[in-house]
């Protein structure tokens, strides 16, 4: 009952540390025609609209999709409006993918965005009381106990910091352009949440994403070629509870596995050829390596030393620069959706990965609990 | 057998409260000082309150959009072309409002209205500073009260009151 | 529309109430367990979960990470969160139970009003240029809405205060309700304006309290309950934001989502609108083309109780329950979403034929 | 030229809340010297603070299940943080950011600051116990009304013990 559904278009803005060129409707207009543009299509070919973002407190306007609903085309038509933390532009893909699967619609559009500079994060992750810890500071636990448990060497996060920086000079939309980025300048740049370096974090940006997500008559119409949603998932587990294990959360796990099932993949460093993964600070790609299976337990940083993740390596992860290079919170996830169905369209420009056939997008939030992650092809499986 | 409203069946420990005393509260405030980019179409509109002049935008078809949008609200197409409008207008639908809020632009009674602005298609929502609302009517003619020092917001309007003249 | 039919085979809303103690992911709970316990199923037979709440209503960022969980999360489960209010939470269920390869969702939509001023928080909901500066309030756009209508001729300040009169009288049999003042419309009348043309009546209060639905594919229903409830039409759409753009006297996408959903294929007998004002119910009326032959609101609708973010998915639990206890045949509900009618779903609900 | 034109907006809202019962029973007996937890009545486990339910279980738990944990009890994680300034931080000087899992309770108290040894000898496995604040300055202030309280009114911080550290094995599962 389930019917084929492909990325037909993509577009993402320029990121930056502030657009204050734009207004929020024009930030997210910008990617959204920019994905129409990419599809051939225009405003009115949309059948309904599905808007991500994280939390309203950080532009500080309560669900601001009632306001950008007809800066995107809805109006007249369905609008969803879909949190889901951290993970919420992956997820919103997803949501939009199931309106074209189930048959409902034949061609949606997707946004995701965040305007950081309007407000500010560190506070929204506060609450807005002070004594904020920021995402580092809860995260840094756990990737404490990753070094630990993996007897990983400190320099594998400088590696994974150098590397998305470099990659991202291949990206024209990525805020960072660190062209003078090195092992040194990470190992040397302040400590902002001990283990977690200046450099190692990601920055605060401006940006949106935008897809078009159509069937099988919108793909055949489409000038350029499709990314199939070949599998998707979300997995979502309870913030903190006694026993969970939050350097592999059990929700990563099976929500690895269910878009490999789904997909056929039964070896998936082998049968996947690029992977956008949510890495927020540099140590999260070892250990989405292992707490996806696709690196064995302690053998994710192995990956990142040998070089293989890098972009002409064996496994690339994060070709585009990743999250560590552009992160404005709600796109962020849609981001890793959107440059991974651009791998497989081999529309991924200097950051493609030749022959790229099968690619993996995943997004992550909330207390590493919520999972969204998407396998794309270039063939219909 | 699908019955009841709130069904409990099989549920041991619910343990709903109602409403209690105020003996345990906890009072938090969220607050924080965005600061917001305008972009062309909105920027130029604030920027023109300063100079007294209010703006809309004009769509292919011919509307003039007031406030005016970087699209067009019905369709999604892009705007651009800024034209002037009122200052003066006429107001459609109010509310009156007996006791202002915190967060109302005036401190004392006043109308809330959709004034349609001379030239205007649509209609711009804002405050009408009149002395009762016996003195609020649908037709009724208003111009702006602009703010003394403008800080580029949309209350550089302080009001609309009655237009004088004996118009209307 | 697809070709799956899906049924509502459990549900549960907490009273609401004007102020409760207990935490969202409590009340959460509480409703969870009650429509899990209803549908006579398991947890683990549930295949996808949703929810629908708003961060700002307590202002927390990320207050809807804790009613995860209420939802059961270990094993983690496959689950998505709207913005928006339950009723859409059920929307994006039913669309994902159209895939075919599960069979059970939970549904659940919350909030809790009370710590917030309405007045004060909900500018916060409007265009952040034109509108938010000006502290536009909920109950000022409604004036603003109900005057428009009162100027087409189509109703008169009479018929809110009937409006506000019935649903009165019907939420003092709903034990979930709140509000059962008074319910004479000529002493309804004779209070003071709050903003005219509204008094304080006409306008929803804001409560506290959690909805859930169990949703099911026609097969399962079939084995869970002699009674299912079927999802006939299911649709939404949203309008434009600015009050000044469009006319508020109307809802147009009301009236296409109803069309969509096939209200107009067959009679109902129940309506459970989730009209926030007394003139935003016979807008809703309109727009759907109910004739006086309907039940509107025989729940006492959200001017009886309106916990904001399950108002609408109270308003399909209540039309359910009526097609469940053969009430009626044929029932629709109503929910919204944004001032003044800006987003509106429509949901079309049948016993077995 | 871009149009840079920019528009200030001071958001201030307030919000007044009800604790919930199981946050307020927290609060008197930290004011009295005791850290209440919820032992969950179907897996055992002890949450501290109490939550009023059980979300791997998903069932609802009452005054019946609270259990008094000890005051002691392990370093299973933590990291220091440089404060980033924001509107409202007052925090300008880096501090210990520790989870410290109680005797007594299977899930950790977040957040806690760790006294008695300098800043770069914490670290997990290192035993510490509750430093309590004199009688007359503890208060039930401050908490959340969120469904977690926190000990901020009573307790100024965990200190080192100086026993043995605790094996990684023996909390690995409880690094959060």
């Amino acid at each position: 009952m389930s019917r084929p559904a492909a990325i037909i278009g993509v577009g993402q803005t320029k990121h930056a540390k502030a657009r204050a060129d734009l207004s929020i409707p024009g930030l997210c207009r910008e990617a959204a025609g920019r994905a129409l543009a990419d599809a051939g299509l225009d405003w009115p070919d949309i059948e309904a609209v599905v808007i991500g973002k994280a939390p309203d407190a950080f532009e500080g306007i309560m669900q601001p999709e009632l306001f950008l609903a007809d800066a995107l085309g809805a109006t007249g038509k369905p609008m969803l409006r879909v949190h889901t933390a951290g993970s919420v532009g992956g997820s919103t893909v997803i949501v939009a993918s199931h309106l074209v699967e189930s048959g409902i619609h034949g061609r949606v559009l997707a946004v995701a965005w965040e305007k950081q500079s309007e407000g500010n994060a560190q506070w929204g992750l506060a609450g807005g009381r002070s004594g904020g810890i920021g995402a580092g500071g809860a995260f840094a636990p756990y990737i404490r106990a990753y070094m630990e448990r993996s007897r990983a060497p400190e320099y594998i996060g400088w590696q994974v910091a150098v590397k998305d920086r470099l990659n991202a000079l291949k990206n024209p939309y990525a805020h960072l352009q660190l062209a003078d980025i090195s092992l040194e300048k990470v190992k040397e740049s302040p400590m902002l949440w001990d283990p977690i370096h200046f450099l190692e974090s990601c920055p605060s940006s401006d940006g949106a994403c935008a897809v078009v997500i159509g069937d099988e008559d919108a793909a055949a119409a489409t000038p350029r070629p499709p990314a199939w949603v070949v599998a998707t998932s979300v997995r979502s587990e309870p913030s903190t509870f006694p026993g969970r294990d939050a350097v592999r959360p059990q929700a990563g796990v099976d929500c690895a596995h269910d878009v490999y099932r789904q997909a056929g993949i039964t070896d998936p460093k082998a049968q996947i050829d690029v992977a956008e993964l949510y890495v927020p600070f540099s140590w999260y790609e070892p250990m989405w390596l292992e707490g996806h299976d696709i690196a064995g337990a302690g053998e994710g940083w192995k990956m990142v030393d040998s070089g293989e993740t890098d972009l002409g390596g064996a496994f690339p992860v994060n070709p585009s620069g990743g999250v560590l290079s552009t992160n404005a919170i709600g796109a962020s996830g849609m981001l890793r959706m959107a440059e991974a169905a651009n791998q497989v369209r081999g529309q991924a420009g200097e950051h493609q990965v030749d022959g790229a056939r099968v690619s993996l997008g995943q997004a992550y939030g909330g207390n590493a609990q919520y999972f969204a992650m998407a396998i794309f092809s270039s063939t219909r499986s | 057998m699908l019955t009841g409203v709130t069904s409990s069946t099989g549920v041991a420990n619910l343990i709903y409260r109602p409403t209690v005393p105020d003996s345990q509260t906890v009072t938090t405030t969220l607050e924080f000082p965005y600061r917001r980019s305008l972009g062309p179409v909105v920027g130029g509109f604030m920027r023109a309150l300063g100079e007294h002049r209010i703006l809309g935008v004009r769509t292919p078809a011919g509307e003039v959009l007031v406030p005016p949008l970087e699209y067009d609200p019905r369709t999604g197409a892009a705007l651009e072309e800024l034209v002037d409008v009122g200052p003066g207008g006429v107001v459609g639908s109010w509310a009156w409002v007996a006791a202002p809020t915190r967060r109302h632009p005036l401190d004392h009674p006043f109308a809330f209205a959709l004034i349609t602005l001379d030239g205007a298609s649509t209609a711009l929502v804002h405050a009408v500073d009149v002395a009762g609302e016996g003195a609020m009517r649908a037709g009724m003619r208003v111009v702006p009260r602009w703010r003394d020092e403008p800080q580029g917001r949309i209350t550089d309007i302080e009001a609309f009151v009655p237009e004088t003249g004996g118009q209307g | 529309m697809p070709a799956t039919d899906i049924a509502i085979v459990g549900w549960a809303q907490t009273p609401a109430v004007a102020r409760t103690d207990a935490t969202e992911p409590q009340l959460c709970m509480q409703a969870n367990l009650a429509a899990i316990a209803m549908a006579g199923i398991e947890r683990s037979d549930i295949g996808f979960t949703c929810a629908g709440s708003c961060d700002y209503l307590t202002g927390g960022p990320f207050a809807f990470v804790q009613n995860l969980d209420a939802a059961g999360a270990w094993p983690p489960i496959a689950e998505s969160h709207v913005e928006m209010d339950g009723a859409w939470a059920l929307y994006e269920a039913w669309v994902r139970l159209q895939h075919g390869d599960i069979d059970v969702a939970l549904v659940f939509g919350s909030g809790k009003s009370s710590p917030s001023d309405p007045a004060e928080l909900y500018p916060q909901q409007l265009d952040p240029y034109y509108l938010e500066p000006l502290g536009l309030d909920p109950a000022s756009i409604a004036a603003l809405q109900a005057r428009a209508l009162l100027d087409t001729g189509r109703a008169t300040e009479r018929d809110f205060a009937e409006v506000v009169a019935r649903s009165r009288r019907d939420a003092r049999t709903n034990p979930n309700a709140h509000v059962r003042d008074e319910d004479d419309p000529e002493r309804l009348l004779a209070a003071p304006y709050t903003r005219n043309p509204l008094r304080a009546h006409d306008v929803a209060p804001v409560s506290d309290g959690a909805a859930a639905v169990v949703l099911a594919t026609a097969r399962r229903a079939r084995q869970l309950t002699e009674h299912p409830v079927f999802i006939r039409g299911i649709d939404h759409r949203v309008d434009v934001h600015q009050p000044g753009m469009r006319d508020l006297a109307t809802s147009p996408s009301t009236a296409d989502a109803a069309r969509r959903a096939g209200l107009g294929d067959a009679p109902v007998e129940v309506a459970e609108l989730a009209a926030v004002s007394s003139p935003q119910e016979l807008i809703v009326r309109d727009a759907m083309g109910l004739g006086d032959g309907v039940a509107v609101n025989p729940s006492g609708g959200p001017l009886g109780a309106n916990p904001v973010m399950a108002t609408g998915l109270i308003r399909i639990i209540e039309a359910a329950r009526r097609v469940a206890d053969g009430t009626a045949r044929r029932a629709v509900a109503h929910a919204t979403n944004g001032q003044a009618l800006q987003h509106n779903l429509v949901c079309v609900l049948e016993g077995e034929s | 030229m871009a149009d840079e034109t920019m528009m200030d907006d001071l958001v201030t809202l307030t919000y007044e809340e009800l604790l919930p019962p199981n946050t307020v029973r927290f609060a008197e007996a930290l004011v009295d010297g005791r850290i209440l937890g919820q032992r969950c009545h179907v897996c055992a486990r002890v949450y501290v603070p109490p939550k009023g339910y059980c979300p791997l279980d998903v069932v609802l738990l009452d005054a019946d299940d609270d259990v008094e944990v000890s005051d002691r009890g392990v370093v299973t994680g933590f990291t220091i943080v440089a404060p980033v300034r924001y509107y409202g931080q007052t925090k300008t000087e880096p501090f210990v950011y520790a989870s410290v899992l109680l005797d007594g309770a299977s899930g950790t108290l977040g957040g806690q600051d760790i006294t008695g040894v300098p800043t770069d000898q914490v670290h997990a496995g290192m035993r510490v116990r509750a430093v309590w604040k004199p009688k007359e300055e503890r208060t039930t202030k401050g908490q959340s009304a969120r469904g977690w309280g926190n000990v901020e009114g009573c307790i100024s911080s965990f200190e080192a013990t100086g026993e043995p550290d605790v094996p990684r094995a023996e909390f690995e599962e409880h690094v959060i």
